[in-house]
C-alpha cells in the first residue's frame, strides 16, 4: 500500500500525464466525463457516475475497421491502423471496473476481438473506491464491493490522503512512473461497507430461461419505453455494435459503432424482423443482461451502476424489471 | 488457440468468376480470391460474409461443397439493397468475402453412416446443396439419400439442371421435386413440401436436414414428427440479421446463442430450449 | 451493372474551343459505371443522335449522359433519341458544359476540370435515375365558366361554338355583369347594352350553353380533365319553367324601397325583381331578406297575381353536381368601399357619385332617363368635377397600390358624354397622371381635353366640403404649384376597382392562388397569362387584374382557346416528374399538403398522403417539408440530388 | 389535488367514458416517476402526481384508438394540439384533464437539483386543450426571458459560438433520447435511420455528423416544436439542446411573427406558410 | 496548403425556370464568372433541402448558393416563399453554431438576369476567398481521404 497527500494529487496527475495519456473525471458543462488531463481541467473525484463510461476507451462509439478503395470495380482493402498509445484512466469506480470484466468476457473470448484487445492492453485502469452510494447505486446487489474496486491499481481517497495499491504488473509499471511521489505505508483506508442492496436476482436462473422469456408482464413493464438507446449507450456493459460504411468520396471506410437492441431496425432483415414490438426489444435487453449473458459467462451483464436509472427519460430501469418481472409459478 | 477476430472482421477481396441465373431472382456466383484460389476452407452448413463496400455486407450460406477446392459458390436471391446490387454485377467484378462463419451440419458425426433425408424449399436448397455434394463426394460414408425439394413454381427451382442431370442419377439416391401449384409446362408433382413428404411416407429411421422459409420449416417439422421422426434426428438452419459473424455484435442473439457463431445449424431439440424469436 | 454512355459535344468550337473535350472523355471514362465515352462535333446533329442510338443498342447502355449545351436547348432532343433506341427517356441527363462552362470560363485547364465535374455529377445522377413513364388521364369534354359577365359570356360562347358543352355559373340573378351597367364604351362611344345584349341572348339560346344564375360554386373536387363541381342554385322562389317574365309580380310587390344593385343604388327596386329589363334569364327572384312574406309570413301578393303560378315560397336551395374537364374563372370586379375616404364627402353629399353610379345616370334606361342631375335637388349641375385615382395607386394603406387601369379612359368618356349633352357644363378632371396606352386611347383623351374643353388639372384633391348646395374642393394644382379652392355642383369619383368578393374563395376552391390584392394569379405573368397555377383552370377578365372590355374579351377568347385545346384531347399525358410518397415511411402528418400549391396531396386513405399525378407539377415543396423523407420527387429524388452534390464536390 | 385526480379518473373509468388512464406512477427509486396506462380503478391508487412527474405524456397518446384519459400539464397540452394537428392523435379518443403545475424537479443522478430550466422560463402556463381542469398553475417563473440563453450565444464571437457547440456536441453519444422523447419526432423512420436515402448515420463518426444530426433534428421540428423541453431533460450528456430549438423559435418569432406551436390544432406552422409582405423584410 | 492555393469549391442550386436560365443567359452573353461555381439544377428553389446544403459542406464545398425566381415570379406560384423562410432559418442556425454566414447565399436571379448571376457568383466566390477553406462544416473523413488521394 502506498499513499500520497491529497493536496499533492495535482502533482501526481501532472507527473503521470507527462509519461502516459491520462484520463481523469472532469467537469464538462453539467456532467462529469473522463477527459484527457490538462492543468486547468476541473477534476472531479466526488461524482460517482461519469456520463461516459470507461467503455468509451475500449469499445469506442465509432471505430474504423478498414478502408476499401474501389476503382473501376476493383477493390483494395487496407486495415485501419489507428495508433493506440498506452493510457491510464484514473477514477474508475468499482462498478465500471467490473463492467470491463463483462466486456472482456465477450470481446476477449474466442474469437478475440483484436481492436478491443489492443486497447485493453494499452489501457491501465486506476480505480477509486466509493465511500457512499448515490440514490441510483445498486452494485452491491450484483456482489460488487464498491469499497474494494479491482483494476490495475486501486485507490482510496480520504479527506487528506489518497491510498494507492497496484494490483497487476501493468499497475506496478504505472506506479513506478510516479514512485517518487508515493510513500509506502502500513495504514489502510477505512472501508465502510455500505449497506447491501438486495434484489430478487434468484429468479434469473438460466434454467428459467423460457419461463422468464414468456413472463406475462413484459408488455406492461415496457409500455413507457420510447425506444431510444439512452440506457444502452450510457451502460458500461452494453456491447452491441453495428457495422456500416462511409463513403469518403474516394474510398469506403467500414466502421463499427454502438448499436442498441432497443432500436426497431436492430434485427430488421430484408424479409422480416423477429422482434416486431417494443416489448420484445425491451425484453431482449434485460434477458440478455440477466439471463443470456449469465448463462454463457457465469456473471450478470449488469453491474448496478445505475446510469440507466438516471438516463431513462421515461423512468424505466433494470431494477424495476428485476423486482416486477412475473415468472409463472415463481413470484 | 485463439484466432484473432481482426482477421475475421477484415475481409479478403474476391472476384466473381462465373454467374449462373438459377431462377428469375436467384443467381449463383462463383467466387475466388484475387490470386485465383478458394478464399478459405469450410464445411457444409457454414456461411460467409459477402460485401460490396459502400453498399452493404450480409451473410450467405456457402452453396458449394468443401470438396470443391477451387472456388466457392453462393446462390443469392435479389431481395434487398446488397443482393440487388450483387445481381447487377458482372463477371470479373470484385466483392469482399470473409469467413467461414457458424457451425456445421454433422456430416462427420451424426450423419455419418446413416440414411439421409434432405428437405429444402426455395433458396433453402443452397446450404443443403453443400451437404448433398459433400455426401456424393464421400458416398461410401453415407447410406441411402432422399432429396425432397419444392419451390413456388418450376421457374423458382434452383439448381434444376444439376438436380435432374446429376443428383437424380447418383447411386442409392431418390430425388423428389414438387412445386406449389400446377403450371402448364410442369408434369411433375404439385403441392407443398410437407404434404408431399407425408404422401411419400419416409421411414423415420434416417437423419433429416430441413432448410427453407420459416413457415415451410415449421410445417415440415410437424410432418416429420408425425411421421415418427424424433427431434434429435432433425437438423435445420436459422437465419437472423448478422453483422460481425463472430458472436460479438449482438444482433443475432437468441437466448444464450449467437446464430452466427453457435448456429446457423441447430438440431430441432436444441431449438426447443431457445426463445421463439426466429 | 450500370452501363452509362457519356457523349461529349464540341458544339463546333463553342465547347471545344475552351474545354479539352478529349480530356473530358478520358477522365469520365474511368468513372464507375461509365461503359463508354465519346466526343463528337455536334451531338445534336442527326449523326450525333445516331451515335447515341447506336451506342445504346451496341453497348446495352442503361443510362446516357450528354455533355453539351444547356438542357433547355436539347434535353428533349437527346431524350427522344434515347427513346427511339429503346432507352427510357428519363435515363438521359445533360451536363451543361457550354452555357455554364465553356462560355463563361476562359482558362481551358480549369474549364476542362469543371466540365469533368459536371459530367461526373450527371453520371452520378443517372446512376440513380429510374425509368419514368408519363401517366394518362381522361378528359370530361365539358367546361365550366364561373362568372357571367362579358368575360364569362365570351369564353362560354367560344367554347360552345367549338362544340363543347359549357355551364355558366353566375351569382346574381342575371348574366351581363358590369358591362350591362355601362352606358357607352370608350373610345368608340358605342352603346354598351347594344353590343352586350345580343351576346347574352346568344349565350342563353345556345344549345351547348347552360346558365345557372343566382348560383354559387359550393365544392370542387378532382383535377384537370376531371373536375367535379357542386353548384348551389339558390332558391329563386320563382319556378323558372313556369315564369313567363310578364312582370306582373314585381309591379304588384308592395316592397318598393330596396336600393337597386343594378342602378348602383341611385333608385329602388321591389323585393321580387329582375335586375334590369334585358336580364337573362328574364325570370325574377324574390329577395327573401326584404320580402314581407318571408319576413312576416303575410303578403303573398305576387303569388296571387302570377297567372302561371310560378311563385314558390317553399323553394329550397338546390345543389347540383356536374363534371367538367376545364374551368374558366371570370369572377370580375367590384369598386372599393369609400368608407375610408371621408375627404371626398361621398357619404355626406348625394352629389358625389362614383363613376359607376354616373354610368347609370347617363344611361337612357337609367334612373334619371339619362338626364344628368344633382341627386340632392334634381337640378342640372353647372359644373362637374372628376377626381381620379380614388383609392388607386394609393400608398396610404386605405386603398389599392395598383392602377385600376380603366379610370382615365372612362373619365374621358364620361366627360365627353356630359359635354355632348350639355356643352355649357364646366367639366374638370383632377388627375395624377393620364394614362392612355391603347388603340385610339390618347386621341380620345385629347379630344376630351382639346375638342370638348374638359379641363384637366394635374393635382390631388385634399378635401371636399358640402356647403349649402355646392361642393367646395380644396386641391393643389401641381403644375402651377398653387392651392385651389373651387366650387362645383357635382363630383364623380374614379373609384379603384378590386376583385369581386368571391374571387379569393372561388380561386381557393380550385386550388388556384390569388395575389396580395386577391387578384387571381396567372401561371406565368408573361408567357402563361390566361392559365392559373392549377392545370385546367383558366382566367379571364378583371378577376385576374384590372382591364378594359376589349382586353377582357381577348383574354376570355384566349382562355376559351386554352379550354378547347384541352377538351379536344381524349387523354392527358401527365408529367412523370411528380412527387410520390413512400407508404412505409409516411405517417400522414399533413405537412406536405399545407405547402402544395396545387392541392395535389390528399389524405383520404387516412394512412398516408397520396399525390394526384395529374395535379402535381413537380416543384418539390412537399418533399422538403416532409421530415421523414417519405415524400420524394421523381426525376429529382433526394438520392439523385445528393449523388450530384457528392460528385460535384469531389 | 392528487385525490381529486384519482377520484375523477376512477369516475371516468367506471362510467365507461374512458377505458384507460394515462398518468404517472411511482418508480423503484424515490424520485422516479414513470408514465403508465391504468386500466382499473384499483390500479389508480398508484397514480402519482408531483414535481417529479416531468415526462410529457402527450407522445404516449399517438395512435390511441381507445378512449383514453390523460393527465396533462399545461405545457403538455401544446404538444397534444400539435400532434392532433399532425393527425397523430385522434382527439376524439382522448379525454384530457388539465392539471395544474408547479414546475418539475430537475434530477441529477436521481437527486433533486432544483427546478427544470424549462419550468423556470415557462410561458405555456395555460392549458391549450382540455376537457376539464384540476388544480391551479403555480409554475415558478423566476426568469422571464426564455431566449436569454439564445441571446448570450448570439452575443458571442463567431469562433466562440463554434467552440461552444463543438464542446457540447462532442459529448453526444447519439443515444437518440432527444429525438425519441420529442413529441413531434413521430416519423415512422427517422431520416438518420434510413439507409435508403443515403442520409443514415447511426453514430456521430465525425464532428460534422454531430453537427448534422443536431441541426437537422432541430430543423425538422422548426415551427412544430412547442418548446416542451423534453429533449433537454432527456439528454444524458446535458447538451443544451433546447437552445437550438429556441434559436429557431426566436428567429421564427422575429422574422415571421410570434408563433407558439400547439396553441391550436389548425393554424399552419410557419414553415408551411408564408406572408408575402412580411417575409420581404426578412431579406437575406 | 498555402492560402494562395485555395481553390474554393462552390455549389449553386439553381431553379430550373429562372436561375438556371439566368445562368444560361450569362453563358450566352459570355459573361465570365469564377470557374469554381458548379450548378445543380432543381425544379424549384423549394426543392433544396437543408440536408443538401449540409451535405455539400460535408463533402468539401466552401460555399453553397441557392438561387430561385424572384418572390412573386415562382413558376410554381409559391415555392420560393417557402424557400425564403426555410433558408432564413437555416442561415441563422448555421451562424448560431459558429459557421460563417457568408458561406451560404440565397439570391433571386431571374431568367433575364444573366449579368446578375455572373456578378452574384463573382462576389460570392470573392467572399469565400476571404473566408478561406470551410473547416467548420466539412467532414474530416472526406478531407483526409481527399488529402491522401492527392498525395498518392
Amino acid at each position: 500500500m502506498m499513499k500520497i497527500a491529497k493536496e499533492h494529487l495535482p502533482r501526481l496527475f501532472a507527473a503521470l500525464a507527462k509519461q502516459i495519456d491520462l484520463l481523469l473525471p472532469a467537469q464538462q458543462a453539467e456532467v462529469v466525463n473522463f477527459a484527457p488531463f490538462c492543468p486547468d481541467a476541473e477534476i472531479d473525484l466526488t461524482t460517482l457516475k461519469t456520463a461516459n463510461t470507461p467503455k468509451h476507451f475500449f469499445l469506442p462509439q465509432v471505430e474504423d475497421l478498414y478502408t476499401a478503395a474501389v476503382n473501376a470495380g476493383q477493390i483494395s482493402i487496407s486495415a485501419a491502423d489507428t495508433p493506440i498509445k498506452p493510457f491510464a484512466i484514473f477514477g474508475v469506480r468499482a462498478c465500471d471496473a467490473a463492467a470491463l470484466d463483462v466486456l472482456d468476457s465477450v470481446y476477449l473470448s474466442d474469437p478475440i476481438d483484436q481492436f478491443y484487445q489492443t486497447r485493453r492492453q494499452a489501457g491501465c485502469i486506476i480505480t477509486l473506491a466509493c465511500e457512499k452510494p448515490t440514490a441510483s447505486c445498486f452494485c452491491t446487489a450484483f456482489g460488487i464491493n464498491p469499497t474494494e474496486p479491482c483494476g490495475d491499481i486501486t485507490t482510496w481517497l480520504t479527506d487528506d490522503v489518497l491510498y494507492w495499491q497496484p494490483n497487476t504488473e501493468k499497475g506496478d509499471k504505472i506506479t513506478e512512473l510516479v514512485a517518487d511521489l508515493l510513500q509506502l505505508t502500513d495504514e489502510s483506508p477505512a472501508q465502510d461497507i455500505s449497506e447491501n442492496i438486495c434484489l430478487p436476482l434468484d429468479k434469473f436462473n438460466p434454467d428459467n430461461l423460457l419461463a422468464l422469456f414468456n413472463a406475462p408482464n413484459w408488455q406492461d413493464l415496457s409500455v413507457a419505453c420510447i425506444a431510444c438507446g439512452a440506457c444502452t449507450f450510457v451502460c458500461p456493459t452494453c456491447q452491441c455494435y453495428d457495422i456500416t460504411d462511409f463513403d469518403t468520396g474516394t474510398s469506403i471506410t467500414r466502421y463499427r459503432c454502438w448499436d442498441s437492441c432497443l432500436y426497431s431496425d436492430f434485427t430488421q432483415m430484408a424479409h422480416g424482423n423477429p422482434r416486431t414490438t417494443q416489448a420484445e426489444r425491451f425484453r431482449q435487453r434485460f434477458m440478455h443482461k440477466l439471463v443470456y449473458h449469465p448463462a454463457n459467462n457465469d456473471q450478470y451483464g449488469c453491474v448496478g451502476c445505475g446510469r440507466c436509472v438516471a438516463a431513462c427519460p421515461a423512468g424505466l430501469n433494470i431494477v424495476k424489471v428485476i423486482k416486477k418481472l412475473e415468472v409463472a409459478g415463481n413470484v | 488457440m485463439c484466432k484473432p477476430s481482426t482477421d475475421l472482421l477484415i475481409p479478403q477481396v474476391g472476384i466473381i468468376t462465373h454467374i449462373r441465373q438459377e431462377t428469375p431472382d436467384v443467381k449463383t456466383f462463383r467466387i475466388v480470391t484475387t490470386s485465383g484460389a478458394k478464399a478459405f476452407s469450410h464445411m457444409p452448413g457454414q456461411c460467409a460474409m459477402l460485401s460490396v463496400p459502400g453498399i452493404g455486407e450480409a451473410m450467405f450460406s456457402i452453396a458449394s461443397s468443401p470438396t470443391n477446392t477451387e472456388f466457392m459458390e453462393f446462390s443469392i436471391k435479389a431481395c434487398g439493397t446488397l443482393t440487388d446490387h450483387l445481381h447487377r454485377l458482372a463477371i470479373g467484378s470484385h466483392v469482399t468475402i470473409r469467413g467461414p462463419y457458424g457451425n456445421i451440419f454433422p456430416m462427420e458425426d451424426a450423419f455419418k453412416g446413416r440414411d439421409l433425408l434432405f428437405i429444402a424449399g426455395g433458396i433453402g436448397l443452397a446450404p443443403v446443396r453443400s451437404a448433398i455434394k459433400y455426401v456424393f463426394d464421400n458416398r461410401t460414408n453415407y447410406g441411402h439419400v432422399d432429396i425432397l425439394y419444392g419451390a413456388r413454381s418450376a421457374d423458382d427451382l434452383v439448381y434444376r439442371h444439376e438436380i435432374e442431370e446429376n443428383w437424380a442419377s447418383q447411386p442409392n439416391t431418390n430425388v423428389y421435386i414438387t412445386i406449389d401449384r400446377p403450371q402448364d409446362d410442369w408434369s411433375g408433382h404439385t403441392g407443398f413440401v410437407p404434404a408431399y413428404f407425408a404422401d411419400i411416407g419416409f421411414a423415420p429411421d434416417k437423419m433429416a436436414l430441413v432448410c427453407g422459409p420459416p413457415i415451410m420449416i415449421k410445417r415440415t417439422l410437424d410432418a416429420l414428427l408425425t411421421a415418427g421422426f424424433k427431434k434429435d434426428q432433425v437438423y435445420t438452419t436459422l437465419e437472423l440479421r448478422m453483422k460481425c459473424g463472430i458472436g460479438k455484435c449482438g444482433r443475432c442473439n437468441i437466448g444464450p446463442k449467437y446464430v452466427c457463431k453457435d448456429g446457423p445449424v441447430f438440431r430441432c431439440d436444441e431449438l426447443d430450449a431457445l426463445p421463439d424469436e426466429y | 451493372m450500370e452501363k452509362i454512355g457519356v457523349f461529349v459535344c464540341h458544339c463546333g468550337s463553342n465547347i471545344k474551343g475552351n474545354v479539352d473535350t478529349a480530356a473530358v472523355v478520358e477522365q469520365i471514362s474511368h468513372v464507375d459505371g461509365v461503359a463508354m465515352a465519346v466526343e463528337y462535333p455536334y451531338m445534336c446533329a442527326e449523326a450525333g443522335q445516331a451515335m447515341i442510338r447506336n451506342a445504346i443498342t451496341e453497348h446495352g447502355l442503361t443510362g446516357v449522359v450528354v455533355a453539351a449545351c444547356s438542357p433547355r436547348m436539347h434535353e428533349a432532343t437527346f431524350r427522344k433519341a434515347a427513346e427511339r433506341a429503346g432507352l427510357n427517356s428519363y435515363m438521359v441527363e445533360i451536363a451543361n458544359i457550354r452555357e455554364q462552362c465553356s462560355w463563361v470560363h476562359r482558362d481551358t485547364v480549369s474549364a476542362t476540370k469543371k466540365a469533368v465535374a459536371l459530367a461526373r455529377a450527371a453520371v452520378a445522377k443517372v446512376h440513380r435515375n429510374t425509368p419514368l413513364h408519363p401517366g394518362e388521364s381522361s378528359v370530361t369534354k365539358r367546361a365550366l365558366v364561373v362568372g357571367g359577365g362579358i368575360a364569362g359570356i365570351q369564353a362560354a360562347l367560344d367554347i360552345a361554338e367549338a362544340g363543347f358543352e359549357v355551364t355558366i355559373v353566375e351569382t346574381t340573378p342575371s348574366i351581363g355583369g358590369k358591362m350591362a351597367q355601362l352606358d357607352k364604351t370608350f373610345p368608340t362611344l358605342d352603346c354598351s347594352a347594344c353590343i352586350l345584349t345580343p351576346k347574352m341572348v346568344d349565350a342563353a339560346g345556345h344549345d351547348n350553353i347552360a346558365i345557372h344564375t343566382y348560383s354559387e360554386i359550393e365544392k370542387v373536387e378532382g383535377f384537370v380533365g376531371n373536375f367535379t363541381v357542386s353548384i348551389r342554385k339558390k332558391a329563386r322562389s320563382v319556378d323558372m319553367d313556369k315564369c313567363t317574365g310578364c312582370g306582373d309580380c314585381w309591379a304588384k310587390c308592395p316592397v318598393k324601397r330596396v336600393p337597386s344593385e343594378f342602378d348602383s343604388g341611385l333608385c329602388n327596386r321591389t323585393a321580387i325583381y329582375t335586375p334590369f329589363a334585358q336580364a337573362v334569364p328574364n325570370v325574377p327572384v324574390i329577395d327573401r331578406t326584404n320580402c314581407v312574406k318571408f319576413k312576416t309570413g303575410r303578403c303573398g301578393l305576387c303569388r296571387t297575381v302570377c297567372q302561371p303560378g310560378a311563385i314558390d315560397f317553399d323553394q329550397q336551395d338546390e345543389i347540383i353536381t356536374e363534371n367538367f374537364g376545364a374551368v374558366v374563372l371570370a369572377t370580375g370586379y367590384d369598386t372599393i368601399s369609400l368608407d375610408k375616404f371621408g375627404e371626398y364627402a361621398y357619404h355626406d353629399s348625394p352629389d358625389v357619385l362614383t363613376a359607376l353610379e354616373f354610368e347609370r345616370m347617363t344611361n337612357a334606361a337609367g334612373p334619371t332617363d339619362g338626364r344628368i342631375v344633382r341627386m340632392s335637388d334634381g337640378h342640372k349641375p353647372k359644373s362637374i368635377t372628376f377626381i381620379q385615382c380614388v383609392g388607386s395607386r394609393d400608398i396610404t394603406n386605405r386603398g389599392k397600390t395598383y392602377c385600376s387601369k380603366i379610370c382615365c379612359m372612362y373619365t374621358a368618356k364620361q366627360a365627353i358624354l356630359i359635354k355632348d349633352k350639355y356643352p355649357d357644363v364646366d367639366v374638370q378632371v383632377f388627375y395624377i397622371d393620364v394614362r392612355t396606352p391603347g388603340k385610339n386611347f390618347d386621341e380620345f383623351y385629347r379630344r376630351a381635353a382639346e375638342e370638348y374643353g374638359v379641363k384637366y388639372i394635374k393635382g390631388q384633391v385634399g378635401k371636399v366640403v358640402n356647403v349649402g348646395d355646392t361642393l367646395h374642393i380644396q386641391a393643389v394644382d401641381m403644375l402651377e404649384g398653387r392651392h385651389m379652392d373651387i366650387q362645383t355642383d357635382m363630383i364623380i369619383l374614379a373609384t379603384a376597382i378590386q376583385p369581386s368578393a368571391t374571387a379569393k374563395t372561388t380561386a381557393g376552391m380550385f386550388s388556384s392562388s390569388v395575389d396580395q390584392n386577391h387578384f387571381m394569379t396567372e401561371a406565368h405573368p408573361k408567357l402563361r397569362p390566361v392559365e392559373s397555377h392549377t392545370a385546367g383552370v383558366f382566367l379571364a377578365g378583371c378577376g385576374q387584374g384590372p382591364k378594359d372590355i376589349p382586353e377582357t374579351v381577348a383574354q376570355a377568347s384566349a382562355a376559351a382557346a386554352k379550354v378547347i385545346g384541352l377538351l379536344v384531347k381524349d387523354k392527358l399525358m401527365t408529367n412523370p416528374c411528380t412527387a410520390a410518397t413512400d407508404e412505409d415511411l409516411c405517417n400522414n402528418c399533413g405537412l406536405c399538403g399545407n405547402v402544395c400549391p396545387y392541392g395535389a396531396i390528399t389524405y383520404e386513405s387516412k394512412l398516408t398522403a397520396s399525390v394526384n399525378n395529374a395535379l402535381c407539377q413537380g416543384c418539390g415543396a412537399c418533399v422538403v417539408t416532409c421530415p421523414s423523407g417519405a415524400m420524394d420527387l421523381h426525376g429529382f429524388t433526394n438520392r439523385q440530388l445528393m449523388a450530384e452534390v457528392d460528385a460535384i464536390c469531389k | 389535488m392528487l385525490e381529486i385526480m384519482k377520484q375523477r379518473a376512477k369516475e371516468l373509468l367506471e362510467s365507461g367514458r374512458v377505458v384507460r388512464v394515462l398518468g404517472w406512477q411511482r418508480g423503484d427509486f424515490p424520485n422516479l416517476r414513470e408514465p403508465v396506462f391504468f386500466t382499473t380503478a384499483k390500479q389508480l391508487d398508484n397514480l402519482e402526481y408531483d414535481r417529479f412527474c416531468a415526462a410529457n405524456l402527450s407522445k404516449y397518446l399517438i395512435g390511441t384508438d381507445v378512449p383514453t384519459l390523460a393527465f396533462l400539464k399545461p405545457c403538455d397540452t401544446y404538444s397534444l394540439n400539435q400532434l392532433v394537428k399532425e393527425r397523430q392523435i385522434n382527439r376524439q379518443m382522448t379525454y384530457i384533464i388539465g392539471i395544474g403545475c408547479e414546475g418539475s424537479a430537475k434530477l441529477t443522478d436521481m437527486e433533486e437539483n432544483g427546478t427544470l430550466e424549462r419550468c423556470l422560463v415557462c410561458t405555456k402556463t395555460v392549458h391549450a386543450a382540455f376537457d376539464e381542469l384540476i388544480g391551479e398553475d403555480a409554475a415558478p417563473r423566476e426568469k422571464n426571458d426564455r431566449f436569454a440563453g439564445v441571446g448570450e450565444i448570439e452575443a458571442m464571437e463567431i469562433a466562440a459560438r463554434y467552440t461552444f457547440w463543438q464542446d457540447h456536441l462532442a459529448r453526444c453519444i447519439r443515444c437518440n433520447a432527444c429525438r425519441n422523447i420529442c413529441p413531434v419526432c413521430h416519423c415512422k423512420k427517422c431520416v438518420f435511420d434510413n439507409t435508403k436515402y443515403d442520409t443514415a448515420q447511426r453514430a456521430n463518426a465525425s464532428a460534422f455528423e454531430e453537427q448534422m444530426f443536431h441541426i437537422i433534428r432541430a430543423y425538422h421540428v422548426a415551427g412544430r416544436c412547442t418548446d416542451c423541453g423534453e429533449c433537454n431533460r432527456a439528454c444524458p450528456q446535458a447538451i443544451p439542446l433546447h437552445l437550438l430549438n429556441r434559436k429557431l423559435i426566436s428567429d421564427i418569432n422575429h422574422m415571421f411573427g410570434e408563433y407558439q406551436a400547439g396553441t391550436d390544432t389548425e393554424t399552419p406552422g410557419p414553415l408551411t406558410n408564408f406572408d408575402i409582405e412580411m417575409d420581404k423584410e426578412v431579406g437575406l | 496548403m498555402q492560402i494562395t492555393d485555395f481553390n474554393p469549391n462552390i455549389v449553386a442550386f439553381c431553379c430550373n425556370w429562372c436561375s438556371y436560365a439566368g445562368a444560361d443567359l450569362a453563358g450566352t452573353s459570355r459573361l465570365q464568372y469564377p470557374v469554381q461555381v458548379r450548378i445543380i439544377k432543381v425544379p424549384c428553389s423549394c426543392r433544396v433541402d437543408p440536408l443538401f446544403i449540409l451535405r455539400a459542406f460535408q463533402r468539401g464545398a466552401d460555399g453553397v448558393a441557392v438561387c430561385g425566381c424572384h418572390p412573386g415570379d415562382c413558376h410554381y406560384a409559391t415555392g420560393n416563399y417557402y424557400t425564403r423562410r426555410r433558408m432564413a432559418l437555416l442561415h441563422n442556425m448555421l451562424d448560431f453554431m459558429g459557421i460563417e454566414r457568408d458561406r451560404m447565399l440565397l439570391q433571386w436571379v431571374s431568367a433575364a438576369e444573366g449579368a446578375k448571376f455572373a456578378k452574384t457568383m463573382t462576389d460570392f466566390v470573392e467572399n469565400i476567398h476571404m473566408l478561406g477553406k470551410n473547416t467548420r462544416l466539412a467532414d474530416w473523413r472526406v478531407v483526409n481521404a481527399g488529402n491522401n488521394e492527392t498525395e498518392s
